[in-house]
């Protein structure tokens, strides 16, 4: 008789547990209210502040940079994301000054590590919260990142 | 037909599980020798995502090489970056200030947490319950926008510097961390109802897939693998690093050493890990959260060896240096390797179904296996 | 036991090895023909009970490789390190399987990066590579032109 | 009183009036070849969106909602893609069974769609053995799985149709059971007798608990003739891969898809028929006012909403529980199914012969 009875309990256990699940699938069957997905094209989360999309560098309005060129940032990449070209400027007192030509950023190779913005001693680049990187060429990928015609703000060594 | 399939000798089919495969998570290649359903032999082929990552760090400085760690097992990054960090910091002899240990070990807690919950929902689609995935990614999301907001990314935070953390934690820190405990402590039983409690859940796991407290030595398992095998293998108990010296917590040790015991293990791991930040969360002690270093980090001649205690296991970091601004050798020894040693032991004479409930009980994850 | 106890009993034990205080916890060093007989008895003894494998990995020091074990004991909580010197031209040493059934996939991965034989391994095949890949990554002098990036 | 029995009498009586008999027959038979497959294709798309809905709405998403107002085209255009679609086929299958078994599938499920009672009088064939019928042809499906998964040459195929083999053929017994439990209460196989003995109510609230259990085993049982989960061993996409489709692509993997809900459409309409009264409107004892009442909503209503209440069911299985081990799933028919549903029929004859059912 013992086994008959173990036998009708365990029926019963195995058949509660069911309902006990279906009952807390059955309560979001029917409380379709919280929706934890987002439609993304119309709906774009804003990133958090710290978010690490890309590397930019921040200009100002007279389209004027930190940037020295002092290529701390290539050295902390771990990729070669970075590459700083430098050419010489001549100051109005003739004295020659290194300034950047073009900072190369190859989006592709970034792991977004943050370490060239730590290693930068005078914060000229910064991380952008933008996360839509698709292009449809590679090539587009690498970018320069100083604004064309940009120089260095006065002040800055 | 019989030309076409792959037979051994004696006439069993060789099945290939993977490279792609639905259960494997990743590109794991399991040779399994099937006589009908049930598996006599099982050889994994691993390698196919082998990055060399330990060849790879001896190019690279102190400072840089701890980012590609993140991308061993990507979905404990924070831990295998502070294994890295406490090597170089024990090798550079740098006193890491309290905050910047509170808040790794906060950051751990919450990484270990977001891991078993993934590993959770995806257990429960292994078996074929859709529907947990989805609540499961519900907590998920809140302790990754938590960890976007202060680490700046939301798997491989690469938060961690050799002397501290990257950034100071986020203002919103605390209260969105206290918000996230009141969710999951409220939904933790809903877990335990459309899984822990099912039968066929229940059938599917317990008994299968047993791994003996022996065995789990023998095979160097760690972690929630070999505590449900009731060996004792906590690292932040047995060699307790950064702030875990000083919090009360248990190690959960089941002993049947199944599938079911695994499984438990983790859940009450979550729970323990909610515990953890409790006790943690309030008392983050003010300060600096980065210690100075050098601009140029340099280890002294020697080797140095960490352990600790990842999502998945215990992963040691070994690094021996020669005294110069990279390492000579790096080894990782990787808790996902020595449990995947194991599963062959551990799957012989069950089902192909087993496999699968075996499997997601380890919870591997494919490039912690190869680097 | 603690640190300075093992390292003391350590080197009563075996007085004829070398065996100091590494960073972490007592290294012992041996000859690769050695192994087999150091292994049983650390592994054999009840002072030390040392069952419990959890690294073993290789060091190409451009002369020779050295194996590093990494021993433990669930029982003691204790931990050592043992490094056996192999030979560079012919890399041969004692495989651990019969001791430590992990050993198996570890000693694969260093066959397979370093190329070091072990000798009654039960299934010494590549791992990770392929099988028809030359040569040994992670050695010191191994370069390959197609897969290795310049930065 | 309008209804789609009158509707279709004076159709046939228009065309009597103008035609002669055979040809009669001709034309009918070329409607209701359409009708079906119209249906077919209707139900497809309808029972593809439900699922769609339901499994978001259980797993907290929104679901499809993007072509046409709440989504409701999307299934439109997945079938219009998957016919579009390049329908390859590898290189070592056996061709003609690979070709054959899709096509296999869809006829078994169409040639159930025959002796369906819609509506009031709304019949394809009303024969005599209508549940015997039922329950002989849609055994037959397991034999296009088979051919399936031979013909593909793959293992996984191979594996997942012999699961199906062994699934169907043991879960026919249950159902077989619960659906003669129901027949020793009316006495007839005729799927018509059946509805009509239900007019002072339906089986399930007349037949004491043993037509509960016979329901209960039931749906169970077809669920697991329907490969779907949890008993979904055939395909057991986290083991199987695809289990035996694996090897399909493009229309052909999209009639196995389409078999699928025409067969969870027709089960479900079985037990509607047979333990909720099909068409026959909900009725108790002899209230005639309220029965009277009951008597407005037309009855393919009834059938309709009767038989989606049951996929619905079905559906609601699949999103909540986890696959069974394929052991497992004999056990659960061998050792607990089999043995409760012969003892729930001897019980239940009892009351056949005993007239305690109401």
């Amino acid at each position: 008789m013992s086994f008959l009875s173990n036998y009708i309990k365990e029926v019963y256990g195995a058949v509660s547990s069911l309902l006990i699940g279906m009952k807390r699938t059955g309560y979001y069957l029917t409380h379709n209210k919280e929706v934890i997905t987002e439609e993304y094209p119309e709906f774009r989360a804003k990133m958090a502040d710290r978010f690490r999309g890309e590397v930019v560098m921040t200009h100002d309005a007279q389209n004027e940079h930190a940037c020295t060129g002092c290529s701390a940032c290539e050295l902390a990449c771990p990729n070669g994301t970075i590459k700083i070209l430098n050419k010489f400027d001549i100051t109005p007192e003739g004295k020659k000054k290194k300034a950047i030509d073009s900072f190369v950023y190859h989006l592709e190779l970034c792991t977004m590590c943050n370490l060239c913005i730590v290693a930068c001693p005078t914060d000229a680049i910064k991380m952008s919260q933008n996360f839509e990187h698709s292009v449809y060429d590679r090539r587009l990928l690498t970018k320069q990142l100083n604004f064309p015609g940009s120089k260095l703000r006065e002040g800055v060594e | 037909m019989r030309n076409v399939v792959e037979t051994t000798p004696e006439g069993n089919m060789v099945l290939n599980v993977g490279p792609q495969h639905p259960s494997t998570h990743g590109v794991l290649h399991l040779f399994i020798t099937v006589n009908g359903e049930t598996i006599l032999n099982l050889d994994p082929n691993i390698g196919y995502i082998h990055r060399s990552i330990e060849k790879m760090c001896e190019s690279l400085s102190y400072r840089q090489f701890i980012y590609s760690t993140s991308r061993m097992d990507y979905l404990s990054a924070h831990m295998n970056n502070h294994g890295c960090a406490l090597t170089v910091e024990k090798g550079l002899q740098v006193e890491v200030p309290v905050r910047a240990e509170v808040i790794r070990v906060i950051i751990s807690e919450l990484t270990r947490l977001a891991s078993h919950q993934l590993w959770w929902g995806s257990l429960a689609m292994d078996l074929g319950a859709l529907s947990p995935f989805f609540y499961a990614f519900r907590e998920r999301e809140m302790i990754t926008d938590i960890m976007e907001e202060t680490c700046g990314a939301r798997l491989t935070m690469n938060y961690i510097v050799p002397g501290g953390v990257m950034a100071d934690i986020h203002p919103d820190f605390q209260r969105k961390v206290k918000e996230f405990i009141v969710q999951f402590k409220s939904k933790i039983g809903e877990y335990h109802e459309l899984v822990t409690n099912n039968v066929i859940f229940q059938n599917r796991t317990k008994g299968i897939g047993i791994l003996s407290k022996e065995d789990a030595i023998s095979y160097g398992c760690t972690g929630p693998t070999a505590r449900g095998s009731g060996l004792s293998c906590d690292m932040r108990k047995i060699y307790p690093y950064s702030a875990y010296k000083n919090i009360q917590f248990n190690e959960i040790l089941e002993t049947e050493g199944d599938s079911f015991a695994r499984y438990m293990v983790r859940m009450r791991e979550m729970e323990e890990s909610v515990n953890i930040i409790e006790q943690l969360i309030d008392n983050i002690p003010e300060g600096e959260f980065l210690a100075k270093t050098k601009a140029v980090l340099k280890l002294p001649k020697g080797e140095f060896y960490t352990r600790l205690e990842t999502a998945r296991g215990e992963l040691g970091v070994y690094i021996v240096s020669e005294g110069g601004t990279t390492p000579y050798r790096i080894k990782f020894r990787s808790p996902g390797f020595s449990n995947l040693s194991a599963l062959n032991h551990m799957i012989k004479g069950h089902k192909i179904g087993d496999l699968v409930s075996v499997m997601g009980t380890l919870d591997l994850v494919i490039p912690d296996i190869d680097r | 036991m603690e640190n300075e106890p093992l390292l003391n009993s350590l080197q009563t034990g075996f007085p004829e090895t070398a065996t100091v205080m590494g960073s972490d916890w007592p290294e012992m060093s041996i000859e690769s023909t050695q192994l087999l007989e150091v292994i049983a008895k650390l592994k054999g003894s009840d002072d030390w009970d040392f069952n419990y494998l959890f690294c073993e990995t290789c060091v190409d020091w451009k002369t020779h490789f050295t194996m590093v074990y990494h021993l433990s004991s669930t029982q003691y909580r204790h931990s050592m390190v043992l490094k056996a010197k192999v030979d560079r031209e012919i890399p041969q040493i004692e495989s651990l399987v019969k001791f430590y059934k992990t050993a198996e996939m570890l000693e694969r991965e260093v066959y397979d990066l370093f190329g070091v034989q072990f000798l009654n391994h039960p299934d010494l095949r590549r791992l990770l590579l392929t099988e028809d890949w030359v040569g040994y990554p992670l050695r010191k002098d191994y370069y390959d032109p197609i897969n290795m990036i310049k930065l | 009183m309008f209804s789609i029995e009158n509707i279709l009498n004076s159709f046939h009586k228009w065309l009597g009036s103008m035609l002669n008999q055979t040809n009669v027959m001709l034309i009918e038979m070329a409607l209701i070849a359409f009708f079906a497959i119209t249906l077919f294709a209707i139900l497809g798309l309808v029972l593809v969106y439900l699922e769609r809905k339901v499994s978001a709405f259980i797993q907290i998403r929104k679901g499809p909602n993007r072509v046409g107002p709440f989504g409701i085209f999307q299934t439109t255009a997945d079938t219009l893609k998957l016919i579009v679609k390049e329908s390859f086929m590898p290189d070592k299958v056996d061709k003609f069974l690979y070709q054959l078994a899709p096509f296999i599938v869809m006829i078994t499920a169409m040639l159930l769609l025959a002796p369906i009672p819609f509506a009031r009088g709304v019949q394809i064939w009303n024969i005599n053995i209508g549940v015997f019928y039922v329950t002989a042809v849609s055994s037959l499906s397991v034999i296009g799985i088979l051919m399936a998964g031979w013909a593909s040459s793959n293992k996984y195929s191979l594996l997942g149709a012999m699961r199906s083999g062994a699934q169907i053929v043991s879960y026919e017994l249950s159902a077989g059971m619960a659906i003669l439990s129901i027949i020793v209460l009316t006495g007839s196989l005729n799927l018509q007798d059946i509805i009509a003995s239900q007019e002072n109510g339906w089986w399930i609230f007349k037949g004491h608990i043993p037509a509960l259990v016979a329901f209960v085993i039931y749906i169970i049982a077809v669920t697991a003739e329907t490969n779907r989960a949890p008993f979904d061993l055939a395909e057991a996409e986290s083991e199987l891969t695809g289990g035996f489709h694996t090897e399909y692509a493009g229309m052909r993997f999209a009639l196995f898809f389409l078999a699928e809900y025409i067969n969870i459409f027709i089960v479900c309409a079985i037990g509607a028929t047979l333990f909720f009264g099909g068409w026959m409107p909900f009725h108790i004892g002899n209230w005639q006012a309220f029965n009277h009442v009951m008597d407005f909503i037309p009855s393919s209503i009834w059938f309709f909403g009767k038989t989606f209440f049951l996929i619905l069911l079905i559906m609601w299985f699949r999103w909540t529980f986890p696959r069974l081990r394929v052991d497992q799933l004999l056990n659960l028919e061998w050792k607990y199914l089999l043995p409760i549903s012969m003892l729930n029929l001897l019980v239940m004859t009892l009351i056949a012969i005993k007239g305690w059912h109401f």
